[in-house]
């Protein structure tokens, strides 16, 4: 069964589809890579998948639950955590407080959450994280302060925070240096081989094609091909989509 | 800094129980209804400041709390008793109130809060077998315990500085606990905040019924105040004065309903020689405030407290996160 | 005569002695106008801060009480209860000698028990029946409350006009409310009652669902009772529906109605406790003065707020002295004339609640201008002077 | 029968002059994302700006009519973007409702203390002269202004649908950054907004001022009302403020006919939190989608 099931997804603004019947599935401890032009809906497809955006039509299958019509919280409860395109923190929140932010729901009720004060375990972990991302030395500024390349680590961390089993990145190397490029290649293949299952966004082809062992290809809200890294490269629709004919 | 917070916080208390001693009685009285209007500033900058949510039934829900020692004084409940009644019926009505600001955004919350607010008011003025109607309620009793009465002014500002340390530490507990985090989460980003599995209708319920709650607390202590009540004293006019007190101090900082709070009972002091004058010095000052200060006055505070301990605080205004398309890491 | 005009000697010299003795400000006695300055009581606290202080001109140009002048000092309300009480001990601060003011009734319920407890008298605007029922020994009123306003209102409506179907529109506020309850109470004494009981917001605009139900009840009467831009909407709308009903009312015939209502407002007659229009050469005197340093027309409030200032000075007199409690008690049960006191304007008893009575006019609106049309005596009486030294 | 259709006139006329004040709300909404809490002083001011043309400089008619229309729109247009609304744009919605709130308190007082704090009669723009048409009186006041609001409603929806501007305004009000991309001034456009509902707001004063008389508080009733109208009918659409604007007026008058007197106030609010919950985009507004 895979993970991660997604069948005849749809979605409208007004009379534009930004997406139309995608199917695709993503097996565990898979790392998928989605690419396609700007503005084919990949965004648009992690949004309907983690519960962001309402599909139109279509379904979103977790584990084999029907997860289409949950809110984004329940998603997330779920284990299924993202990363944006568009850098999502909290930007006056510390980056310590914005990665325990991104734990601090994964357990307990809403009633131990007021009464249990001790967080001895989550701040543990996020001083590893934050280690473990190079950010140790800004860990208590607050988010707004950090450097673009930062903050797209940041993001990346509060994705792993609550240790969930499937992370959506969206596009992490766009406007990071190469340098820092590198190490994020090197974080996303040591956790998946840990067993993390990752989709990626990306629109460096280079990361992508070393990355990935499968991609899945969108243009225009369209899945228009599917297959290893050398069959992509090869696909003649691809070529069309990205340079037109 | 822990040593000047712990030296601040007793020197403020050690203020707060001694003055009143020397204090001639308006001047106690406009400590009391500082007192207040602090306890339902809290429960607001609660509601809007942090959880983001904006209330226009704040006068609404302080009128539960008011009517309900009111009330139930005469039927012989003890006053802690119509307090926590008036307290429940707020909660209540908070939750009930809450489930429309799921669905809606901001300004349609406005709507809804307003609405709810002169319902209220129409309830209370027409509901005359209950309330008294138009002619309000009159007499209203101080509380007492056993043998120990609160019925003089000064006994009474005791009274209500127990009520508001209460209600400051709850606060103050509450905000430092995840829930706190969560609320702000919410404020500064709520669809981040959802993704990172903040459930917005828990959250945003309890924010707005605990701030209801605490209008409730208010409520029930400003009527034996004036011991006197009438529909009037809760329109729409009194919520917004609660949203001005709120903004003027600054949202969702801890000190801004402190300041909020003594701004707006001792500024018409301040201005009492404009005579006729002073609401139109009020309204400008709102509106320069949002335009130079829109962070409220807990800014010249911060930056008062950065002068006086000679530390860096962080800015008031956080520069804006770089674009995206611009900034490269340096090589 | 003589006798007065010795004692006026006497009083002179004493205060010539006595003010190269105590200094200045010692000899100037305070009063506290506590008002509606700002908010949304304006209009009627402008009126009663102009009235005090026209009284108070006047007063010192006579050479004050008992050979003292008077100053006063101003306190704001905000139209707001809460400030009202907040205000209200920032006076007693200042030691007044009393207190006027203040006009809204929500505030003064809320603020009358501070006076008292200072022992300062005080004389309120105030019209409802809710603050004489407190047992305040403390507290005056300038104009007689809903209570005896509406005694002598329906024993017009009932025996003059003789009306049998009556309506009744008022304003759903305490003031409105009030007025009812005794409207229909004094209707009920005489075994009536009304065949439309209509309640109105503050700030209505549209009154046609109200004058369509009293189309429907046949009245032949319209009581007409909510304040003055309402009131002047009201009847620019009843005579837009050609409604055939006679309206009556109270401050439905005062200029501040008749201004904004125009030609609709002619014709309709009201029972007033004060009017600019008054027959009495005094009343008429000071409205003109007043009309003359303010720039406008002098409305009940302006009278009450002059009179209740001239109702101090006529108690102190009687006492003889500045003795709080001593004027506070003369004040009670007692008589006083405007031939003893000019600036009472017209003969006033204040019963043992602090309520009062006193002479009253029908007036009817011809040509935009309200015409006396009958005095009405006091409701009770009749009275005696009481000496209170 | 006589009072349902008497009651219908009237329920109308009022309708409309709150539909008048409503555009404005719309107009600001859709540009700038502006809770103008100040539209009912919006109307207030113009009103006695007319007053002070017409009846004490004694302007004619047209002369002072169009001496309103430009110092109104200046000042509540120009002015008011220029210094309130560029700067508190940026800064969320919160904000600008604070100092909108102020603003409309700053107009209030202002009119109180430096004018009068007592109504000031207007006269009649048209005759009041009773039209009978069977048992119903109306009269041409109340039918111009019903013609008046459905006209200006028209227009305006019109305009939005088929003009340049229109488009830009409707690119503005469903994506401020996109319409930025595609080249659109919206700085410009927000003041042609402004400017626009000065304007209306001016002519809605000459319509409510003699229905209402002209006094310093009287914005506060119109500006709740014409809130409750644009909310009912739909925030994102003109036509949505006719249409609430008559719902509001309509349930108003039948409601306390029929219902309760004591609760008149009530049953407009009722009609709107259920519109709320419902129907968020308003009865006759088009649904949104957000990103």
């Amino acid at each position: 069964m895979p993970l991660l099931e997604i069948r005849q997804l749809s979605k409208h603004f007004f009379h534009l589809s930004a997406l139309s019947h995608v199917s695709l599935s993503v097996e565990p401890g898979e790392l998928l890579g989605l690419i396609g032009p700007n503005g084919s809906g990949k965004t648009t497809l992690f949004n309907c998948v983690t519960g962001v955006l309402r599909p139109s039509r279509g379904h979103v299958f977790y584990q084999g639950e029907d997860i289409t019509k949950l809110t984004a919280d329940a998603v997330y409860h779920r284990g299924i955590s993202r990363t944006f395109q568009l850098i999502q923190l909290f930007p006056e929140m510390t980056v310590l407080e914005n990665l325990l932010m991104a734990a601090q729901e994964r357990t307990g009720t809403l009633f131990t959450r007021l009464l249990r004060r001790d967080e001895t375990e989550e701040t543990d972990r996020a001083l590893k994280l934050v280690e473990y991302l190079g950010l140790s030395g800004v860990k208590d500024n607050l988010a707004a302060n950090l450097s673009y390349g930062q903050q797209k680590l940041l993001d990346f961390g509060m994705a792993l925070m609550p240790d969930p089993q499937v992370i959506l990145l969206d596009e992490p190397m766009a406007g990071v240096n190469p340098t820092m490029i590198k190490a994020l290649v090197t974080h996303i293949q040591d956790l998946n081989a840990r067993g993390y299952t990752f989709v990626v966004i990306e629109h460096n082809m280079e990361v992508v094609m070393s990355l990935c062992r499968r991609i899945v290809v969108l243009s225009q809200g369209e899945k228009i091909a599917e297959g290893t890294p050398a069959e992509i490269h090869d696909n003649a629709d691809v070529m069309d989509a990205y340079f037109g004919s | 800094m822990r040593g000047w917070r712990a030296l601040g916080l007793l020197g403020g208390g050690a203020i707060l129980l001694l003055f009143p001693l020397f204090l001639e009685q308006y001047k106690l009285y406009l400590a009391s209804l500082t007192l207040v209007y602090l306890i339902l500033a809290i429960g607001l900058n609660l509601t809007l400041g942090y959880a983001g949510q904006i209330s226009l039934a704040h006068a609404g829900f302080m009128s539960f709390g008011s009517y309900a020692v009111a009330i139930l004084g005469p039927l012989g409940v003890p006053f802690e008793g119509g307090i926590i009644v008036g307290t429940a019926i707020a909660f209540l009505w908070g939750l009930v109130l809450g489930f429309p600001a799921l669905k809606v955004k901001h300004h349609y919350l406005a709507m809804v809060t307003l609405g709810f607010n002169i319902i209220v008011f129409l309830v209370l003025r027409n509901w005359e077998s209950l309330t008294g109607g138009s002619f309000g309620i009159s007499g209203i009793g101080r509380p007492h315990w056993g043998p120990l009465r609160f019925l003089s002014d000064r006994a009474y500002y005791y009274y209500i500085l127990g009520w508001a340390t209460l209600v400051v530490a709850s606060a103050y507990w509450i905000l430092h606990s995840r829930w706190g985090r969560a609320f702000r989460a919410i404020r500064e980003n709520e669809m981040r905040a959802e993704v990172v599995g903040v459930s917005l209708r828990n959250y945003k319920l309890m924010a707005f019924a605990i701030g209801s709650a605490y209008a409730g607390i208010g409520g029930a202590l400003f009527a034996p105040l004036l011991t006197y009540i009438d529909p009037g004293a809760f329109t729409l006019d009194r919520s917004i004065q609660f949203l001005m007190m709120v903004v003027m101090g600054g949202l969702g900082r801890f000190e801004g309903p402190f300041i909020g709070a003594v701004v707006v009972t001792l500024l018409p002091e301040l201005l009492r020689a404009s005579e006729g004058f002073y609401l139109i010095i009020f309204s400008l000052a709102v509106i320069l405030m949002m335009l130079f200060m829109p962070k409220g006055l807990v800014a010249a505070w911060d930056w008062m407290v950065c002068r006086l301990t000679r530390r860096t605080v962080s800015p008031a205004h956080p520069p804006p996160p770089p674009e995206p398309a611009a900034v490269l890491e340096p090589e | 005569m003589r006798r007065q005009r010795i004692l006026l000697v006497l009083a002179v010299a004493l205060v010539a002695v006595a003010g190269m003795v105590l200094p200045a400000s010692a000899q100037n006695v305070k009063l506290a106008i506590v008002a509606e300055i700002t908010g949304g009581g304006a209009p009627v606290g402008a009126m009663w801060r102009d009235g005090v202080s026209l009284a108070v001109e006047d007063i010192n140009k006579k050479g004050g009480i008992l050979g003292r002048r008077l100053e006063t000092f101003l306190m704001d309300t905000q139209s707001d209860p809460p400030t009202s009480v907040a205000v209200m001990r920032r006076a007693i601060n200042e030691h007044p000698f009393a207190i006027l003011g203040t006009v809204y009734s929500s505030s003064t319920v809320a603020n009358m028990d501070i006076a008292r407890q200072a022992g300062v008298p005080q004389i309120t605007g105030s019209e409802s029946v809710l603050i004489t029922q407190k047992g305040n020994p403390n507290i005056f009123l300038t104009s007689f409350t809903q209570q005896i306003g509406f005694a002598k209102l329906v024993r017009w409506v009932a025996e003059d006009l003789k009306a049998e179907k009556i309506a009744l529109i008022y304003v759903n506020n305490a003031f409105g409310r009030g007025g009812r309850e005794m409207f229909l109470k004094f209707l009920k004494d005489r075994g009536k009652s009304v065949v439309a009981d209509l309640s109105t917001e503050p700030q209505q605009a549209d009154f046609t669902a109200e004058l369509t139900r009293v189309r429907a009840s046949g009245a032949t009467h319209l009581m007409i009772y909510s304040h003055e831009e309402e009131n002047a909407r009201l009847m620019i709308q009843l005579r837009k529906l050609g409604l055939a009903v006679e309206p009556v009312g109270d401050n439905l015939c005062a200029q501040t109605t008749i201004d904004p209502g125009g030609e609709a407002m002619n014709g309709a007659k009201c029972h007033v406790p004060m009017t600019a229009a008054s027959p009495v050469p005094s009343m008429l005197d000071v409205g003109r003065r007043f009309q003359e340093k303010y720039g406008r027309v002098p409305d009940h409030n302006g009278f009450k707020a002059y009179i209740g200032t001239h109702m101090v000075k006529a108690a102190v007199e009687r006492v003889g002295a500045f003795d709080q409690a001593k004027v506070r008690d003369c004040l009670h049960n007692n008589l006083f004339t405007a031939a003893e006191e000019p600036g009472l304007l017209m003969d006033v008893y204040v019963d043992d609640k602090g309520d009062t009575d006193r002479g009253s006019f029908i007036v009817q609106v011809k040509n935009r201008k309200s015409e006396v049309i009958k005095v009405v005596g006091m409701l009770g009486g009749p009275y005696t002077k009481r000496a209170c030294r | 029968m006589t009072d349902v259709l008497q009651l219908f006139v009237a329920g109308v006329s009022i309708g409309a002059i709150y539909a008048m004040a409503a555009i404005g709300f719309v107009l600001l909404w859709q540009t700038s994302n502006t809770i103008n809490f100040a539209q009912g002083e919006f109307v207030v001011l113009p009103a006695f700006l007319m007053v002070l043309f017409w009846t004490v400089f004694r302007l004619p008619f047209a002369a002072a009519l169009l001496a309103t229309l430009v110092v109104s729109t200046l000042l509540l247009g120009l002015l008011v973007k220029a210094v309130l609304v560029e700067r508190l744009l940026k800064m969320g919605v919160l904000p600008l409702v604070i100092a909108t709130i102020g603003l409309s308190m700053l107009i209030r007082y202002s009119l109180q203390q430096f004018w009068t704090p007592l109504a000031l009669p207007f006269p009649a723009l048209f005759s009041r002269a009773p039209i009978r048409v069977g048992e119903v009186i109306f009269t041409r006041e109340e039918l111009m202004n019903v013609l008046f609001a459905a006209l200006v409603i028209g227009a305006l929806q019109l305009a939005i649908r088929r003009t340049k501007l229109g488009w830009a305004m409707q690119a503005v009000a469903q994506n401020r950054n996109l319409a930025a991309v595609l080249g659109i001034n919206v700085s410009r456009l927000v003041g042609l907004t402004f400017m626009l509902n000065a304007a209306l707001t001016a002519v809605a004063a000459i319509l409510v001022a003699p229905v209402y008389l002209v006094k310093y508080d009287i914005g506060i009733g119109i500006g709740l009302k014409a809130f409750y109208a644009a909310i009912i009918g739909g925030f994102n659409q003109i036509r949505g403020a006719l249409l609430g604007g008559l719902l509001v007026g309509l349930v108003e008058t039948y409601s306390a006919a029929y219902i309760s007197n004591q609760f008149r106030d009530a049953f407009a609010l009722i009609m709107l939190i259920g519109v709320l919950l419902l129907k968020p985009e308003g009865l006759w507004g088009i649904k949104e989608e957000w990103m």
